[in-house]
């Protein structure tokens, strides 16, 4: 079935809301300022609780199915956490009243922090960045800040990046106001000291580094190149995206890096929410921890307090305190694993990981041999010979009632497909999407048009993406 | 462990089939030294009943009633059924609609947002989010100065001082330059340093703004006359614009702000939604998400993303900004929100937050409180109160007296306070009367 | 795609249940009475989660569409009321905890009481049944100690019930103790004088009737038939199913009903579950309700308390004091409501039902002429010739992603389609029902074997209902 | 009014296309002096946010603390997914399942209770439902008279005594012997009165018992011998049969009860859950709906309402039974909760709820409070306390002292008494300090 849009629904002149009464009189508005009204269609609350729901309905969401999304850790968002999150004492907690009235709040924010150096090793942490990408800004303008009282801001001009990193590395660097030097992965896909070395100067700022990266591959050379990149004066950056196979396994600070943000949305379970809110707290080690972002939240005799004393932060990131009811949902995710939970969390996912890879290596070309961790990076190698690609394999998976990968990313390879599965997928459900993944490969050698013609049983065909960006329509009119 | 769907056996029977005979050889190509050898120090896992009744404790720590707190982050009522339409899994658990095909849920109600909220602040277009008020403030000025090629913007002083000192902290980082313009008697910015200044990438005004005072916005364009200097209109209460005049009736080029009033609940400071609108011309370098309408293979109305060569995960380093995940689900709960009240709703709720307010102001007059800034207000203004009444009086009371505001052409014991609907008239007069009971 | 049963998933070894801790020492169970192992599966909360989401999405619900059930009215259930049902201090009140712990729960079920006596004029009400057809268990075990405590129990032992009454009215007074007398409608599809006064006599101990009938009109002779059964003896009792239209218009007290029950989940917005829980509170005259059931909920001196007192009481009907939590959603909704609110809900009723009936009527034979309230009955009869029947244009109706009308009931038409659209629809709404239904009555010219063999787009194509019942499998292996 | 869709705009165009002039036109088949002439004695509508704190003030009026309550409604611990995937519109607002292409869900999910259910009660077979325990209690009694063409019953005392009320209200309209058997000092059942009595339609009993007492039920069905009297084993706490043996091990031809403690709150008493078995020959006598397992036209799997010719909307006045609505959600929450612990999730929570009560006994027994009755218990059992604690002592102390048990067999001050899972040691050893404090 169709939806129509909100305005094509009725005649617009509903209201869905409890207006209140008032009983303060009424002020007559005499401003030049007063607005001369407009037109937003109003509907009924019935109206609008089956618009809405049947727009879910065309969505897919974790508990749909699996939802392979590499680098995305799509894992089972428990309905605990947002319990957690709706209570009213912290729900009608406001930003601004005060140490006294917020002991609550400031409890949760300190306790997350605490659990977070613990998994990670290092010894500060902020909560204000509101998501990774922000997470890496606040990294890198602490990294500035820190060149900065060396004398060295205008020399230190480059990051070095990787060539698997995500976008939003060479984003946040450039939007920071630095060069970025691309540094490439070796055939088994990772960093070596060799080629880092060779862009290592007075030049470099830092080098950002995802581990274990896209490929899915671990970063074994990682305590050389950070030792390297120190001794040129350089700050070694720790994109945490891919923290979920480390947990109580490996600690990050262990590694070399001097900040590195967490994406609480991936590896702490909080719901992606279409596209966010997610949260994305740094932590450093001790010698930049003075740049961190103020307010930091202290606890000192027996009180949480907002500290605003460090002269040296770069300062506010955030309106407040960055996506509090996030940070109570991964702290409560946190605090319903424990410590063994945590561990099993890593183990499982590299189990899952593995047992895709194994399972599917006969079926779909690996371009790197070396061992997966969480993830494990597909192409379409073996399939282009029967006019199939990655994108084809993919809208096939929909019409199969699975999410497809994370797919065309990272770009050293062609044709990507990187599969994530995360621990929450139970056996039966990586055999189902095994079995999928498999019958499309023979789908792609027997009769390829089955899938360059799909999704056929989704809620639309092939959408052209190439007229929404040529003639691009982005609201309605009513 | 209850969210670990592996039995004992499905771990032992998958190693198997990968020839392996612990799970410790998964992790093999991690060298050895850097695996821990103890357990983190972290306590086991809670139950859920233990962790209920934990956090049922720490949040009633907080205080959670009503006060006149605002500043940036307003008390609104939110229906119900925002909440239950939003915990559905295929919204709530569903990553960026990357796949359009099945994602349609997503992609229309973003759409459905982009339209009404360019509609309600008479903009072109609008972004489908930022992450808070003040980072898309932050995210305005970048914009102007990208689409200027200037460094200079001219900012004025009465904006949310939280936001300021966001910007602070980019401009620190990126380095360009800001320059402050003055607030007047009136609670108003004195525009006189636009005359004198050249190369300005932006002029940025706040209305209401943080003295809860409505700027006389309309001065602002002709003011720049022909210059390329563009108007960067923001707000942190949004629900102004039920009854006083949107950023688009001034020519602002770049409306943004904070969202929260329209549906999000207080949550000690997050998440909120950072709206970015802004005009036409701007299109091709504007920071973040934008959904568009297009038609799948057999010509269906269909929508997906569009215009991404301007993000990061397509464009890398020459990306219009670095945002990523943004705030899909408070995008969500907005646009759920907006279509319940509709313009009539809406008119309607600003009505009583104005009716609120002028009453409470009538009131504190009436018992010695004074109000300084003598331009008209929304629903926050700033109250001078008797200096018998005493931050600890107010507690004593059982009240938050508000935000305290410090500024040179403010009295002592300046507050900024904020009135909304969900204030009965009963509530005001409690408020007045044990204020006045001190006096 | 398909969704397997809970023990297709997995080894079944898995717990989604947060198991405490105990600490207060084991004691050995030395008993002969010791279950020796037994086999259920068990899974996470993440299998859990997403298995019953699966399945939720092959169901139809209100907020799914129009669910124009006839003598069912399903309208749509706020939200509000389920939070309200949710709240603590009532999920967690125990039933036995004492009237001064429960002064909140009793409030509710008092004032729910007088809300519902104020909409009928009843005199009295008792909230215990658990459902419509308990109440009129309930009424008609009034009636029978009515008769016994006059003597005449042994005589009066048959209750007239019209033929185009609900089953629940026969098999409520066949399970009762009573002879059934079918009583025939006339031609314009209502009681007459005529028709009930042919069995009137010394063996009747009432009659049941519903109003507006489930023909969807109203019995205009009414007060004539109530006056004429309460002059022989008997007494009256009203089916409150279609207590929907009379909301604020008509005080069923007027008509002459001595006893009836309300479906709270259908005119007071209580979801129906998917079967259950509903509520059947049973209102009465002064002179029957002393025997209604103990306990009663009583005010006296500003305190709520359970009545035990009546001595001619029928007793107990149910283990505790009937669905507390239904009870408190439908008073949740009068409350919302107001008395313009209800108002409008009985207006609205009327008029989706005569705006449907207008527009197809020239598709769809109407065998009745008479005036319709709040539900239209249509039959096939114009389909018939086709080759088409009313089970087959329900069927069509759910590939189109509708929800049929209540169909083969009333059973004195034949091919019976009952439509009740509620005053929750829409009249965007309204009008894509009707178009299905036009298009539906154009197919069934053109291509009737569209309509024969759909549903094609639904879960499954027809079931084999025959099969189940001649080979019942009411239980899975494992 | 926000739940009604029609702006006076639509309402005007529909009566046009009705060809009317005002609404009420459309209810001129009523005899005009019905029509009321005024408006109902109910205020008006109320406001989302007014309800809310009504309600919430309202609730607060009940104590809704741990007590050691029972006796039919227990205190268990409920998973919040259960109300989480409960509150999916699609699952709560559908009707009873007649149409099987468009209730795959539900049907399913059904199907799966009557599968754990009779799996878990060792029976042949389950229903979809009754109201409640008592009036499950009374069907199955029904369904034996029934069954054996007899009309006389006979019955423990140890049953619950508000199931006893409801019997008797039953047999009162319906006409039918019921006759008593006596409790003995082990707080079981005294079962002489089976070998006297002739012509019984059924024998039952309930186990565990009202006073918790777990019944010695392998004696009934040897005692029956050839007789064609059926046995009906009933249950108010159904959790007992984690570790205790259940109905069908011992023959029981109807196991009938409550199924509350499955994932069902205590909700001031309803809605709860009649959970009804039955064995393989009652089959086409018993009441109440049935799911079975079918295909479809292509030879799918599929589910569907089945043998409905003994139900009231196909058989009428010679149907098995009225029920109609049966407690269809309440069932989705069962299948949700077993399904979330599985056999071994069960016989740990039973285990649980053992040994709390049992601990509870000795440390009552050490201040000095009897326990009458022998016979052994799982979680529920009477407790005589000392003269010196009266009721009003325990309130003055925060406690509710148990359900009065009043019986010829016992002492004054007897209550019974329900320890389950959500008792901590600490919670226990607080009860047991505060009243030994006393003592």
């Amino acid at each position: 079935y169709e939806e129509p849009l909100l305005w094509e629904i009725g005649d617009g002149q509903g209201v869905g809301f409890s207006i209140p009464g008032c009983e303060t009189g009424k002020t007559i508005l005499k401003s030049k300022h007063k607005r001369r009204g407009f037109k937003l269609p109003g509907l009924s609350e019935p109206e609008v609780s089956r618009h809405f729901t049947r727009l879910s309905t065309w969505n897919y969401g974790v508990d749909t199915n699996i939802y392979p999304l590499g680098s995305c850790t799509m894992k089972y968002n428990p309905k605990l956490n947002e319990k957690v999150a709706s209570l009213k004492g912290f729900t009608n907690c406001h930003p601004l009243q005060g140490n006294d009235l917020s002991q609550g709040c400031l409890e949760v924010l300190f306790k997350t922090g605490e659990l977070l150096k613990e998994i990670t090793g290092m010894d500060d942490v902020t909560l204000q960045p509101a998501a990774g990408a922000h997470g890496e800004l606040v990294s890198l303008m602490m990294f500035k800040k820190f060149h900065r009282d060396n004398g060295e801001e205008k020399i230190r001009d480059t990051i070095l990046i990787p060539d698997s990193a995500h976008g939003t590395n060479p984003a946040s660097a450039s939007l920071c106001g630095f060069k970025i030097q691309v540094v490439k992965s070796n055939i088994d896909g990772v960093l070596t000291v060799e080629e880092v070395s060779k862009y290592l100067g007075s030049n470099i700022a830092g080098i950002m580094i995802t581990n274990p990266n896209t490929l899915g591959i671990f970063e074994k050379n990682i305590r050389d190149i950070s030792e390297l990149v120190h001794r040129c004066g350089g700050l070694v950056y720790g994109d945490g995206a891919n923290l979920n196979p480390l947990l109580g396994k490996v600690k990050v600070a262990d590694t070399g890096v001097d900040a590195m943000h967490i994406n609480l949305h991936k590896t702490f379970s909080t719901p992606h929410g279409g596209g966010g809110p997610g949260a994305g707290p740094v932590c450093v080690k001790r010698h930049i921890s003075k740049y961190l972002p103020n307010p930091k939240v202290v606890f000192n005799s027996g009180k949480y307090t907002f500290d605003y004393s460090c002269k040296e932060s770069i300062g506010r990131v955030h309106g407040f305190y960055g996506n509090f009811s996030v940070i109570l949902k991964a702290y409560t995710y946190i605090l319903s694993m424990g410590r063994d939970g945590l561990k099993k969390v890593g183990e499982y996912s590299v189990l899952n990981a593995n047992y895709i890879r194994f399972r599917l290596k006969n079926y779909y070309h690996l371009p790197y041999n070396a061992d997966s961790m969480h993830e494990v990076l597909f192409n379409d190698e073996n399939q282009k010979k029967f006019g199939v690609s990655t994108l084809d394999i993919a809208k096939r998976l929909e019409d199969k009632g699975f999410h497809p990968p994370t797919i065309y990313f990272p770009l050293v390879v062609t044709g990507s497909m990187l599969i994530e599965p995360t621990e929450s997928e139970s056996r039966t459900s990586l055999d189902n999407f095994i079995k999928a993944m498999v019958s499309i490969s023979k789908e792609a050698k027997e009769d390829g048009n089955i899938l360059v013609n799909s999704p056929k049983n989704c809620k639309c065909e092939r959408v052209d993406e190439t007229l929404a960006a040529r003639k691009p329509i982005l609201k309605g009119e009513f | 462990m209850r969210y670990l769907p592996h039995s004992k056996n499905d771990v032992e029977d998958m190693l198997k089939t990968l020839g392996l005979e612990s799970i410790s050889e998964l992790f093999s190509s991690i060298p050895e030294d850097l695996i821990l050898k103890d357990q983190l120090n972290i306590a086991n896992g809670l139950t859920e009943w233990d962790l209920t009744d934990y956090f049922t404790q720490v949040s009633d720590k907080n205080y959670s009633r009503k006060s006149f707190l605002g500043g940036g982050s307003y008390s609104h009522y939110i229906p119900n059924i925002i909440n239950y339409l939003t915990s559905r899994s295929e919204f709530l658990t569903s990553y960026t609609p990357y796949q359009p095909e099945i994602s349609q849920g997503t992609l229309q109600a973003v759409f459905e947002y982009q339209t009404y909220i360019s509609k309600y602040l008479g903009m072109d277009y609008s972004n489908a989010s930022m992450y808070d008020g003040a980072t898309s403030f932050v995210e305005g000025v970048l914009l102007s100065l990208r689409a200027t090629k200037r460094d200079k913007v001219l900012v004025s002083l009465a904006i949310n001082p939280r936001y300021l000192e966001v910007l602070n902290t980019y401009k620190e980082a990126i380095g360009f330059q800001v320059i402050f313009m003055d607030i007047d008697k009136s609670g108003k910015t004195n525009l006189d340093k636009m005359d004198s200044l050249e190369d300005i990438a932006s002029v940025v005004i706040q209305s209401p703004n943080y003295f809860g005072v409505i700027e006389d916005q309309d001065l602002i364009k002709p003011r720049i006359g022909e210059e390329k200097t563009l108007f960067i209109s923001i707000f942190s209460e949004i629900l102004a614009f039920s009854i006083f005049n949107p950023p688009g009736i001034y020519g602002a080029d770049i409306a943004c702000g904070e969202g929260q009033s329209f549906g999000l609940s207080r949550s000690f400071g997050g998440p909120y939604l950072g709206v970015f609108a802004f005009s036409q011309k701007l299109l091709r370098l504007a920071p973040g998400r934008l959904v568009g309408e297009s038609v799948d293979k057999n010509g269906k109305r269909s929508f997906c993303l569009t215009l991404a060569t301007r993000e990061q995960h397509i464009r890398r380093e020459r990306a219009t900004s670095n945002i990523c995940s943004n705030q899909g689900l408070c995008v969500l709960r907005v646009i759920i929100y907006l279509s319940l009240l509709g313009s009539s709703g809406l008119k309607k709720l600003g009505e009583i937050n104005y009716n609120n307010s002028e009453y409470l102001k009538r009131e504190l007059l009436k018992i010695g409180c004074s109000i300084n800034f003598s331009g008209e207000t929304f629903n926050e203004f700033v109250v001078t109160y008797p200096r018998e009444l005493s931050s600890k009086k107010f507690f004593d009371l059982g009240y938050v007296p508000g935000i305290e505001v410090v500024d040179k052409t403010l009295p002592d014991n300046s507050f900024l306070i904020t009135v909304t609907e969900v204030f009965k008239k009963s509530d005001l007069d409690s408020f007045i009367e044990a204020i006045g009971g001190v006096l």
